[in-house]
């Protein structure tokens, strides 16, 4: 090998060569920048050992855990259950324990990228500075054209219920007035129910349900979508309770409980009003209450006698005589009684309507305001923030739809049925969408049509952590933090508590918060056509996590500085009893069994029955794709301990089905109906029904699988109230099955 | 005074959910293939199909089969009972993990060694819970002494739960309730 | 002093070596191709691979697809993806670099993990560049042998490998090819350079910090 | 594939201990007493064999134990570690092989020395095959191992002596002896292997639920199907041929070898592979 340098020194005669190699590479050395000499030798500053910091579960879930984040030399080793969050009580959930490996995730989007022709995998990496200048430059190009930003849509929710991710809608907004997808897809039918019933939807402390003798978990699957409240169930149960569970499909919650009642989807109603007239026919209905509190009592009784009798319910819930009448002795007899309704339960034509009749439970047995008892669904009344970060409004002169005030407002669009709305809105046209927090591609029904929009569009920027099915169809991604990247501040929609979310590690790669977006964005546009955003252009994200308090949330959570949150989550000093002065909000001041103002929106008036969906001949099987177990919608499942715990979607299939159908456990399945087709393999099992299919909607790693490919956009009956549009009925999805 | 550590899983408590296996993991950064603590379903069928579990990790036996096989003593018992593995030991030979009747021990073909869990033994000795029982939502998994374990209704082994007579497993469960079922399939 | 023909020979290794560190760093331009072709040439048959010209907006699609994203990447170019079993960024092997790098005080001041091929490459090169500079150069070797044993040597050839198999770019093959090449020499070239190049007193004025 | 360097392994060991002792069971027939000088410079060729094909067995052996630098822990483990005789048991046969063939090159080896090495070889199996059967193992927790893994060193030991009955001069000279009754030997070995594994899968799936398991594995598996008909009857056709017209070709004995080595490579791997299937030891 000596040679090798003997060698060298003939090429000193091509010395010229050399020089030039050496200057290049000295000088691109120089300009990369990848390490350098520090200015002076100092002692590293990086050697911080090991850190603890507060951290808050920021999904679309029951729990929002309290975390703690274990940093080691400013790398996230591991991530536990806060001890002091009294509700998630130090533990967390299997996606919890994940966390670390989902922030270390190579697959991560790294860098503002840009891909052209959109869809076809050819992308470009541009700093910052030249992403934004593309989307403001389109931003300002479209304002020009269409004289309003009209033409730019957003589409954002629940990625991460952070307090300071409005950013994004902040960041909309003091740009001009926009259109924007409103409504949610989650659980808007049941919320307008209980607004019809009691005036508002609010839920007892949830650890409230301790104090139930007898619980009704209604369609939940809390074994899987809200451990915590398992700890609070098997605690009631350890005190004496009965556990009963209402679904279509025998869950893990299902197998907890001392009764379970297998349902036919969607005809929840009927079961309740069946129960109602087995109540009121045994002289067990509360008198005095609904005499004081109770709107359209008679009404409503002369309905239950008239209409409703056990075997019409039978028939049509499937649930035999027998059950109805132990589950409504059980319930008028055993108090105190809770009704716990979940949301997938509402995801269809009637699943408002049939929430309402649930309610009438509750209401004709008094049940409501009392200690243990209650109809439980959600509530928001810890979320009196300040919204700081979408306090801004559009700059001076914006122009936008005029409303009925001669006022300029923003356009919306139907969230839940956006790809149809999307195409369809003219004069003018959206030519331009935002998406943050919000995975289109594969969480929208007819995942085919959402293509189509996207792809109708000028320009798409998706903000994410990963490049999923509708990143994938973007111009523009734009890497965003996780939640140990970017401080906020989290509560929940089912417990009373807050936990502060501290940033725990230095974000990874170019990844910025959406607030930093909009600061950036803001900067932008203002550097081009100065005046065009009103959005601050920076700031500090503590300061602005800080910003979100008010007095009225410190009285509430009883603490007098949001930094008191470093210390332990706080919990709401709410009653823990929702309803219990019986002060209902509705126009009556009444529970109302009948209500006007559901009659004036176009609904029937009382609890009564709306008849369920029925499968078309050609698409006999229902297909319900519920929340899976180790994902959060399109979130988790495609990390490697998710993929090694479960490594492909199964179609849960009735044995009986699978015979007739002619499959084998393990075998390829085609599922279709006329919007499209899922294909994955068949797990047997007697824990779905015979005349449905079953599986669980996920992302998984390097997989085309969606559930939603055959999902139509059809709306529930309720939700056009609280959140503006209806709710989306994903579970009235008819579908054929066959071997592949 | 004698002890025997182990685990009691209340199997009426569990609900499958697998924070415990995961939170294992979490705690010692495993690599995905290995896992110390495996959640298994449990009797679906036939009669009653229900969701149950079963949640095993190392049993830390009485007579560990793996200390027996393993030709180079990695394996030794602790005076509370808990079967430790000297990993530096551990040549991968695999007798360990064909020998243990609950597959505690887990071969990782990255690192060609088999490892298992050692009920926390540094958690324990700071006076913390091992991590999957701190983890458990459902209060299903406890850590029990044996020498002092005495639950009503709990027994050695379920049906699933392979022969505890080779090793006498430190491990005992509650099993789940049946509860009562109204089925549309009947 | 060194020797003429030693010192020509390891400017060369040290341009190559930064040369390297650009290739991986950003996509590639026509003037670093050229460049990179001259100093690989200098290697001669120790590499016998010459890159074809690279084709702009084709090759930096390919760039990004196997190293930058934004999805799945065939290549990651992070030493602690191939050094962990599940494939997963800032593990061990990110936080043993990150230390060495503290070591020879220097801080990355790039938006990626310390393992990076660009910087470890660049690192490596600039201990070179500290031996060649006469600054503590047994030191420095020392170090170069210790870093190249524990940290490039253990994953790049796997890392070239992906690459060679998930592109079609005659670019980055080639480039996959010449690096592992590169590289590999260094088995040889390592032990060579301790007795060639001589021992310098560290001078007075330099403070241990 | 984690298991294919124990499959070699245990096979070729097996192998080359079947040969030495096939090679002396043969000292005790007429033949080799009439043709005592062949029979000694056969023995030459037999030691050299068995002893290459065990140290390249050990080699391979340390890709198992210790991957290979901590595989001589294993050699402390006599105590308690069927493990670690079955080791050193190699240990001592490969020796004693690699010994015997220097012996043998200059002077016959008397018969007691031949003997020796084929106990320690044998030995060394009985040991291999005591390792696998363990209680958490229900379908292996009996003889079938041991007697399993000796018929595999039957059959394939005298396959590779037929080998050289082909390829040796000395060979070619007791090959008229020979040929017809090491054949049927042989085949008499194949047979018995068949047997013995289908009575070991049938014994499995009429045991335990653990071994109901294993059973249902094997049988349901194309290896097993590989080792049965490629392994087992295609070179059972073959001796079968050979032993009723004698012919001393290397290219047959060498297809029967090769297909005999390859069902049980297959065997092996079923068997091992299978191990940690019972169970609650599946892979979740």
């Amino acid at each position: 090998m000596r040679n090798l340098f003997e060698r060298a020194g003939e090429v000193l005669l091509t010395r010229r060569t050399l020089l030039k190699a050496s200057a290049a590479a000295g000088a691109v050395a120089a300009l990369s920048g990848c390490t350098r000499e520090p200015a002076a030798f100092q002692s590293p500053a990086t050697d911080a050992g090991v850190q603890t910091f507060r951290t808050a579960c920021p999904r679309n879930c029951y729990d929002t855990c309290g975390q703690i984040a274990t940093v080691k030399d400013g790398i996230l080793r591991k991530v536990d259950g806060d001890p002091l969050h009294g509700y998630t009580r130090g533990r967390l959930c299997v996606k919890g324990y994940t966390y670390a490996n989902r922030t270390y995730s190579p697959d991560r989007i790294k860098y503002p990228m840009v891909q052209s022709p959109r869809g076809s995998g050819n992308w470009k990496r541009v700093s910052w500075d030249e992403a934004l200048t593309m989307i403001a430059d389109k931003i300002l190009d479209l304002k020009k054209r269409y004289g309003s930003l009209l033409p730019l849509a957003l589409d954002k929710y629940s990625g991460n219920f952070g307090i300071v991710h409005y950013a994004v809608e902040g960041m909309l907004s003091s740009m001009g007035y926009h259109t924007y997808a409103l409504g949610t897809p989650c659980w808007p039918a049941g919320l307008d129910a209980q607004i019809y019933d009691m005036g508002a939807f609010m839920n007892h402390d949830p650890e409230e349900m301790a104090n139930s003798k007898y619980i009704i978990i209604w369609g939940a699957n809390p074994a899987w979508c809200a451990v915590h409240q398992m700890d609070i169930i098997m605690e009631a149960r350890a005190r004496g309770a009965k556990v009963v569970v209402i679904d279509p499909i025998h869950t893990a919650t299902a197998s907890k409980a001392d009764l379970y009642i297998q349902i036919k989807p969607s005809t929840d109603g009927a079961l309740a009003l069946g129960m109602a007239r087995w109540i009121v026919d045994h002289n067990l209905h509360d008198k005095a209450f609904l005499e004081q509190h109770v709107k359209g009592w008679p009404e409503f009784e002369a309905y239950l006698k008239q209409e409703v009798t056990l075997e019409w319910a039978s028939k049509i819930t499937g649930v035999p005589v027998e059950a109805i009448v132990e589950l409504a002795g059980g319930y008028a007899t055993t108090k105190p009684s809770m009704l716990w309704m979940g949301y997938g339960m509402q995801r269809h034509i009637n699943g408002g309507q049939n929430i309402r009749a649930i309610d009438a439970l509750a209401a004709i047995t008094g049940q409501i305001g009392v200690s243990g008892g209650g109809a439980q669904y959600a509530h928001l009344a810890t979320w009196g923030f300040n919204y700081h970060a979408m306090s801004f409004s559009p700059p001076a002169g914006s122009v936008g739809l005029k409303g009925p005030d001669g006022k300029y407002t923003n356009r919306t669009v139907n969230m839940n049925n956006f790809a149809a709305e999307i195409q369809a809105l003219k004069d003018p046209p959206v030519k331009m969408l935002w998406i943050a927090g919000r995975n289109p591609g594969s969480q929208d029904p007819d995942a085919k049509d959402i293509k189509k929009a996207f792809e109708s569009m000028e320009m798409v920027v998706v903000v994410d952590h990963f490049l999923n099915h509708s990143a994938e169809m973007a111009d523009i991604v734009l890497p965003c933090t996780t939640h140990f990247e970017s401080p906020d501040v989290n509560v929940a929609y089912w417990h009373y508590w807050m936990s502060i979310n501290e940033r725990a590690i230095k974000p990874m790669f170019e990844a910025k918060s959406d607030l930093e977006i909009a600061w950036a964005l803001s900067k932008k546009l203002n550097q081009l056509q100065p005046g065009s955003c009103t959005y601050p252009t920076e700031g500090n994200e503590e300061e602005w996590v800080g910003k979100e308090f008010n007095q009225g949330i410190y009285d509430l959570f009883g603490i007098r500085d949001w930094k008191a949150l470093r210390q332990k989550p706080a919990k709401a000093t709410l009653p823990t009893v929702s309803w219990a002065d019986r002060k209902f909000t509705t126009p009556s001041g009444k529970y109302e069994l009948y209500s006007d103002k559901a009659k004036a929106n176009g609904l029937p008036p009382m609890p009564t029955y709306v008849r369920e969906m029925q499968a078309p001949a050609e698409f006999p099987f229902r297909f319900l794709t519920p929340h899976p177990q180790h994902a959060l919608h399109s979130q988790f499942q495609n990390i490697p301990y998710m993929m090694q715990s479960n490594p492909e979607p199964m179609l849960e299939i009735h044995p009986k089905l699978a015979e007739a159908k002619g499959i084998k456990d393990g075998d390829m399945v085609r599922v279709f109906n006329k919007l499209g087709e899922v294909r994955l393999r068949a797990r047997l099992t007697r824990l779905v029904p015979p005349d449905t299919v079953v599986t669980y909607e996920s992302w998984y790693k390097d997989s085309k699988f969606n559930v939603n490919h055959t999902v139509a956009a059809i709306p529930a009956d309720m939700g056009k109230l609280y959140t503006g549009n209806n709710g989306i009925s994903f579970h009235d999805n008819f579908v054929n099955i066959e071997r592949v | 005074m004698p002890k025997q550590l182990g685990f009691h899983h209340n199997m009426a408590n569990c609900i499958g959910c697998k924070s415990c296996q995961m939170a294992c993991k979490n705690e010692y950064e495993l690599e995905a293939e290995v896992n110390w603590r495996r959640v298994y379903p449990f009797r679906e069928d036939p009669g009653t199909p229900e969701r149950n579990f079963l949640s095993v990790a190392c049993n830390h036996c009485e007579n560990p089969e793996c200390a027996r096989v393993c030709p180079v003593g990695a394996y030794t018992k602790r005076a509370d009972g808990i079967v430790e593995q000297n990993h530096d030991k551990c040549i991968g030979c695999r007798l360990c993990t064909m020998a243990c009747p609950y597959g505690a021990a887990r071969y990782s073909p990255a690192h060609r060694k088999a490892s298992k869990c050692e009920l926390c033994k540094t958690r324990l000795d700071a006076g913390l819970k091992p991590a999957c029982v701190e983890a458990c939502p459902a209060r299903a998994l406890t850590l029990v002494d044996l020498d002092q374990f005495a639950a009503p209704g709990a027994v050695k082994s379920v049906p699933g739960f392979p022969n505890s007579n080779i090793t006498n497993p430190s491990i005992r469960f509650t099993p789940p309730v049946v509860g009562k079922q109204f089925r549309r399939d009947a | 002093m060194i020797d003429a023909g030693v010192a020509a020979f390891c400017e060369t290794r040290l341009a190559l070596f930064y040369l390297l560190q650009r290739a991986y760093a950003a996509p590639m331009t026509p003037e670093v191709t050229h460049d990179l072709n001259d100093a690989l040439s200098l290697y001669g048959e120790l590499i016998n691979v010459e890159l074809p010209p690279c084709e702009g907006d084709a090759d930096e699609a390919e760039f990004n697809r196997l190293f930058v994203g934004p999805g799945r990447l065939p290549a990651p170019p992070y030493e602690s993806v191939w050094r962990s079993e599940d494939r997963l960024l800032m593990q061990a092997a990110a936080e043993g670099v990150r230390s060495v790098y503290l070591e020879y005080g220097v801080q990355n001041t790039y938006p990626e993990p310390e393992d990076h091929l660009a910087l470890e490459l660049e690192f490596y090169a600039l201990l070179q560049y500290r031996v060649l500079n006469g600054e503590a150069p047994h030191r420095h070797l020392a170090a170069q042998q210790r870093f190249w044993t524990e940290h490039l040597s253990t994953w790049v050839p796997a890392f070239c490998q992906a690459v060679e198999e998930s592109t079609s770019s005659p670019f980055y093959r080639n480039l996959a090819v010449a690096s592992r090449r590169i590289l590999g020499a260094e088995t040889t070239i390592l032990p060579m350079l301790p007795s060639a190049i001589p021992a310098e007193e560290e001078p007075a004025h330099a403070k241990s910090v | 594939m984690e298991w294919i360097s124990l499959v070699l392994f245990t096979v070729l060991a097996e192998a080359a201990v079947g040969l030495v002792a096939v090679y002396g069971l043969y000292g005790l027939t007429a033949a080799a007493r009439e043709k005592a000088g062949a029979y000694g410079k056969l023995g030459n060729a037999v030691y050299l064999t068995a002893g290459c094909t065990t140290a390249v067995a050990v080699v391979i052996s340390l890709f198992h134990l210790g991957w290979p630098l901590f595989a001589p822990r294993v050699l402390m483990g006599l105590g308690s570690s069927a493990l670690s005789w079955e080791v050193e048991l190699t240990g001592l046969f490969t020796a004693c092989a690699l010994f015997l063939w220097w012996v043998s090159r200059s002077r016959p080896v008397a018969p007691w020395l031949t003997g020796l090495c084929a106990a320690l070889g044998i030995a060394a199996t009985y040991f291999s095959g005591t390792i696998y059967a363990m209680p958490s193992i229900p379908a292996n927790n009996n003889a079938f191992p041991v007697v399993l893994f000796l018929i595999s060193a039957l059959v394939t030991g005298a396959a590779i002596l037929l080998l050289l009955l082909a390829m040796t001069e000395a060979g070619k000279t007791l090959a008229p002896q020979w040929l017809g009754n090491l054949s049927l030997l042989t085949l008499g070995g194949v047979f018995l292997a068949g047997i013995t594994t289908l009575t070991y899968v049938s014994a499995a799936a009429a045991g335990a639920p653990e071994a109901q398991q294993q059973a249902a594995h094997i049988s349901g598996s194309s290896l097993h199907l590989i080792r049965m008909v490629a392994g087992l009857l295609l070179p059972g056709a073959v001796l079968a041929w050979m032993a009723r017209r004698p012919r001393n070709a290397v290219s047959t004995a060498l297809l029967v070898v090769a297909v005999l080595l390859a069902g049980e490579i297959a065997g092996r791997f079923l068997f091992f592979e299978s191990t940690v299937f019972t169970g609650i030891n599946s892979g979740l």
